[in-house]
């Protein structure tokens, strides 16, 4: 499918949620609560059968979080981006994917040691990268490591 | 952290392959539990070499960023910083010079062939022949030897600018090159001879790590490891960058997922690789080497991702820009980091020695996965 | 003609005139003693510096090449550097056989040296069970290694020792046999009498495709005995870091390696013995004068000649081929080594009851 | 009879391929022209290094003593690491006016990657990449370097 197809598909399919277009590809915005079930079926469903998480992270937009996943079909060769905003900044939670895609088990681990999200359901979330006594969340803006930081 | 290695409460053994391993090419740490020979389960620790990239480039401005790239995939930094330059240069709206397109193309390529050149030699020690490592590095240092001429170093280049290259083509770079192809086409065969054909080699890698097409897309395997499991994901094919649209050359694509299967589709790569340098090596058109741009640049506020083919898979640059000096947020997808994720699925059920093939095959880089 | 046969009989004679006959038999064993340790420590230096130098050109590679004239006392500085060396021993280690592992190894190779000839009547002891003697106890290494394995405390190591264990017991089998060929083909166990019957010929020659489908699988059999690559499944690097020897350092792992080079020697000249005459120069049947002028090379330097040329097999092995998986190392030796050898042991018995060879 | 026929297949193929390999390293083994590696320190006389090698990177000073760099702290702006700290000072022209000058190169070999940004950030080519490469020393202090020599200034027409 094209972008425009894509978008009026998508439009037709999620009439309340916000569609960014003018970008490389087509942003979904997804409420934090429909997440999993869209998920799964932007995954399953023959039209998109988007098969392929190439990317999941996090972005700290200081006020709340957004996690973006961009999504490929292998078969039909087009790509979305589903981006998820979480408001609660002090405790984000977000259901995993991990059963869906596979890959989103490391991806949601790394997000969550470097943002401090959480994923529910996820089957091992620990830190990934750093060790299990380190203290904050690296990647957040308000991160502050006096020692191992250098400032420019 | 770590469990309290000894013996899991079903009796298994568990042992710590790494951080200081020969075969796990760096300090990639896998707790394994084994019955026996018999592998139960992988757990890779990640994390000895997390340098948090991300974060630094957070602070670096668009042209600085591109080097700290080199040091994630160091055997594919070309590429790394291509990938980078090309997100920028969306970003910029920069119109690269046709002849630093071609002159890009030819480094990824020479940079390609010289990663599955080490990857062959240190695939072929971990499954116990020593003597192929040396014969690949033979190569290996000609095109190191190229890369030195041309860009000034030999390995985390830094030859990729926003819009265009660093350097023009070094006079001999056409000449040595040729030189090259001509000799790398007699030992890629010897190659053969050493390795591919040899029935201790077929016996340690037929069947061995076997993933199914619809688990390495699930995985999100790319490169050579999905390739060799039938999934079509050649960037190089599907989203086209630089030069590669009019380029002719073969995906590689294997149905058998395993070992054999994944060594297979690198050597043919090699193969491809030169195919691509030979059709470039006499068609380097003349002019610019950079587009002119700023000597500050600014992205607009945006999002911009682009895709490249690393010699080990899709490696991703996703740059959020809030328009200032510096990025807000860059994301690397790095190829290795999801093509690990997939070694407890493949290793599952085999031995000890299968675990070592496998990782041979995954061809792992570990800054690459640490980032 | 220079001929060790005579200098050991000179010093016999000289012991015994100038001695008691007790005495004289213990100035024999400290002689006999001094010359084996002395041998053993020249075919380390020696066989790890050919080594370095066969892997170096098979890898396009220049070798030790600092050290003394071209590179040759590159070994000797690299013993004294594990003589130096701390020779630790791990916390939790059972620490006696921790220590005595290596000597285990060391001496059931120093016993194999007994009974090969080196030269005619050069030999240390002709017993004759020569090649039971020798099946029995290079059997015993195998012992040292799963106790280096065991009392090192640490899980490579005791993988190690286990596929050792496996490896070893099974490959035995194998060399068992294929020695056994030539053992019906001479109808005798003693090896100067195994020797004696090459006059006209050796019996990878005499013994027609058999004995050399024999050679090929004793060749593999020892290589796999002595932990050598392909079979090197001991001491994968690539796997088990080290194997059985991973926690032992300085002297004591001088130990094992020299074991290590010492055994190949051993299986090698046992290989030239019985396959290849030994200190047998090369005769052909009736051509006498060409024996002859063969006979004039010393029986010391063919004996060494075809060791070193065995040796050198074995070391070509290791740096062209990838190392097996332990499953598929076991499936050569029992689904294909065994029953070749078995088939191969009956149609040389068929042979030798016939005399179809020469 | 089916069985026994691949049975001796397989043998055959498993080693003819296993001599194939042995002939290729056999012959590596008998070929001494074809070794490619070189005995490091002592070919260093006929050792010839790249021009753009990049190295280390230097401040070239003329007979007199001169240099070209304004101290306008382009390459100090274009460095990634911080490798390079530029000190100035402020200097009398002979028409008595003030101005900004160099007063010290500091250059930390120990933070630099060699990506050469700062000689392209250069604006009066005043600095370049040397190719020497042995740069190890016992003293981490030593790896920082002072690049303006003693008593240097700058050339004249260098703006």
């Amino acid at each position: 499918m094209d972008q425009e197809s894509i978008k009026n598909r998508l439009q037709e399919k999620y009439p309340s949620y916000q569609i960014d277009e003018g970008g490389q590809w087509i942003v979904l915005n997804v409420p934090v609560s429909d997440w999993k079930q869209v998920a799964a079926e932007l995954r399953n469903e023959a039209e998109f059968e988007l098969d392929f998480l190439f990317c999941l992270t996090a972005v700290d937009w200081k006020t709340h979080f957004s996690v973006v996943f961009h999504l490929r079909s292998i078969l039909h060769n087009h790509e979305l981006v589903v981006k998820v905003k979480i408001d609660d900044r002090q405790n984000p939670v977000l259901e995993t994917v991990s059963d869906i895609w596979r890959t989103a088990e490391f991806h949601e681990r790394e997000a969550y040691d470097l943002f401090g999200i959480r994923f529910n359901y996820h089957p091992d979330l620990r830190r990934l990268f750093l060790t299990e006594d380190w203290k904050g969340w690296p990647l957040r803006k308000d991160y502050e490591d006096p020692v191992n930081m250098i400032k420019l | 952290m770590l469990e309290e290695i000894g013996t899991s409460a079903e009796g298994d053994l568990i042992i710590n392959v790494g951080p200081q391993h020969p075969s796990t090419h760096g300090v990639l740490h896998l707790v394994i539990t084994l019955q026996g020979e018999t592998i139960k389960k992988v757990e890779p620790h990640l994390g000895y070499i997390h340098r948090s990239i991300e974060k630094m480039c957070e602070s670096l401005s668009y042209r600085q960023f591109i080097y700290v790239t080199s040091r994630m995939d160091y055997l594919s930094s070309h590429i790394n910083n291509l990938g980078c330059a090309l997100a920028v240069e969306k970003g910029l709206q920069v119109e690269v010079p046709r002849r630093a397109m071609v002159i890009r193309v030819l480094m990824s390529e020479l940079t390609r062939l010289a990663s599955h050149q080490l990857w062959w030699g240190a695939m072929a020690m971990d499954i116990g022949a020593l003597t192929p490592f040396f014969h690949a590095f033979r190569e290996r240092e000609m095109i190191n030897d190229i890369m030195e001429e041309t860009c000034g170093a030999r390995l985390t280049m830094n030859y990729m600018v926003p819009g265009g290259v660093m350097f023009d083509l070094h006079p001999d770079f056409q000449k040595k090159v040729k030189e090259f192809i001509a000799h790398f086409k007699g030992k890629i065969d010897e190659y053969d001879e050493l390795l591919t054909g040899n029935v201790i080699f077929r016996e340690r890698t037929v069947g061995v790590g076997k993933i199914s097409r619809e688990d390495a897309i699930s995985y999100g395997c790319s490169g050579p490891v999905a390739r060799a499991a039938g999934v079509s994901c050649d960037i190089r094919k599907h989203a086209p960058y630089d030069m590669y649209s009019e380029l002719k050359f073969d995906e590689i694509l294997h149905t058998d997922g395993d070992c054999y299967a994944r060594y297979l589709v690198r050597m043919q790569e090699m193969r491809q690789s030169l195919n691509i340098i030979e059709q470039l090596i006499d068609n380097i058109p003349e002019g610019d080497f950079q587009a002119k741009t700023k000597a500050v640049l600014k992205l607009p506020k945006g999002e911009y991702y682009s895709m490249v083919e690393t010699a080990r898979g899709e490696f991703g640059v996703y740059i959020i820009s809030e328009g200032a000096m510096t990025p807000y947020r860059i994301k690397f997808r790095s190829p290795g980091f999801s093509n690990l994720s997939a070694l407890d699925h493949m290793a599952k059920g085999s031995k000890i020695g299968d675990l070592v093939a496998i990782m041979g095959t995954l061809d792992l880089v570990i800054p690459d996965i640490d980032r | 003609m220079f001929s060790l046969e005579k200098i050991s009989i000179g010093v016999q004679t000289a012991l015994n005139n100038s001695l008691p006959a007790f005495w004289a038999l213990m100035a024999q064993f400290a002689i006999v003693g001094v010359l084996v340790i002395s041998l053993f420590a020249v075919l380390g230096l020696v066989l790890v510096f050919m080594e370095r130098k066969v892997s170096a050109y098979m890898q396009i590679r220049l070798g030790p090449n600092r050290v003394g004239y071209k590179g040759t006392a590159q070994t000797l500085a690299d013993t004294l550097k594990l003589l130096v060396k701390e020779g630790l021993i791990p916390d939790g280690a059972d620490k006696f056989l921790f220590r005595l592992a290596p000597y285990v190894v060391m001496i059931s190779a120093m016993l194999l040296m007994a009974p090969i000839p080196f030269s005619r009547n050069f030999q240390i002891w002709d017993i004759n069970i020569g090649v039971l003697y020798i099946s029995a106890i290079s059997s015993m290494a195998v012992i040292g290694i799963l106790m280096a394995g065991w009392s090192s405390n640490n899980k490579y190591s005791l993988l190690g020792a286990m596929r050792s264990g496996a490896q070893i017991v099974s490959y035995e089998l194998s060399a068992g046999l294929s020695v056994l060929s030539i053992v019906i083909l001479s109808g005798s166990l003693q090896l100067s009498e195994i020797i004696q019957s090459q006059e006209n010929g050796w019996w990878l020659f005499k013994g027609h495709i058999p004995a050399v489908i024999a050679f090929v699988i004793f060749i593999i059999a020892v290589t796999a005995e002595t932990n050598r690559a392909p079979f090197d499944l001991a001491e994968a690097e690539s796997e088990l870091t080290a194997g059985f020897h991973t926690e032992y350092s300085g002297m004591r792992f001088a130990l094992f390696f020299l074991a290590e080079y010492a055994n190949i020697f051993i299986v090698c000249a046992i290989g030239a013995t019985l396959f290849l005459g030994g200190w047998m120069p090369f005769h052909v049947g009736s051509w006498s004068a060409f024996n002859q002028i063969m006979d004039y090379i010393p029986g010391s330097i063919w004996f060494f000649g075809k060791t070193f040329l065995l040796i050198f097999v074995i070391m070509w092995f290791r740096w062209t081929f990838p190392r097996l998986r332990i499953d598929q190392l076991l499936n050569l030796e029992w689904k294909y080594l065994l029953p070749i050898g078995l088939i191969n042991l009956l149609l040389i018995t068929v042979m030798a009851i016939l005399g179809w060879h020469f | 009879m089916g069985f026994l026929k691949n049975y001796i297949k397989t043998v055959y193929e498993a080693v003819s391929s296993l001599l194939k390999g042995m002939k290729r390293t056999g012959y590596y083994f008998t070929h001494h022209k074809e070794i490619i590696t070189q005995s490091y320190p002592d070919n260093k006389d006929t050792m010839i290094l790249p021009e753009r090698f990049r190295g280390e990177v230097v401040m070239p000073h003329t007979d007199s003593n001169e240099h070209r760099c304004t101290g306008c702290t382009a390459c100090e702006l274009a460095c990634p690491n911080g490798t390079i700290k530029i000190i100035t000072k402020f200097e009398m022209t002979p028409e008595g006016k003030k101005k900004k000058a160099l007063d010290t190169f500091v250059y930390h070999l120990e933070l630099c990657t060699m990506c050469n940004l700062c000689i392209e950030a250069c604006p009066t080519n005043a600095i370049k990449m040397a190719q020497n490469f042995e740069h190890s020393v016992y003293d981490r202090s030593q790896l920082t370097k002072t690049l303006n020599k003693e008593g240097s200034k700058l050339m004249e027409g260098v703006e």
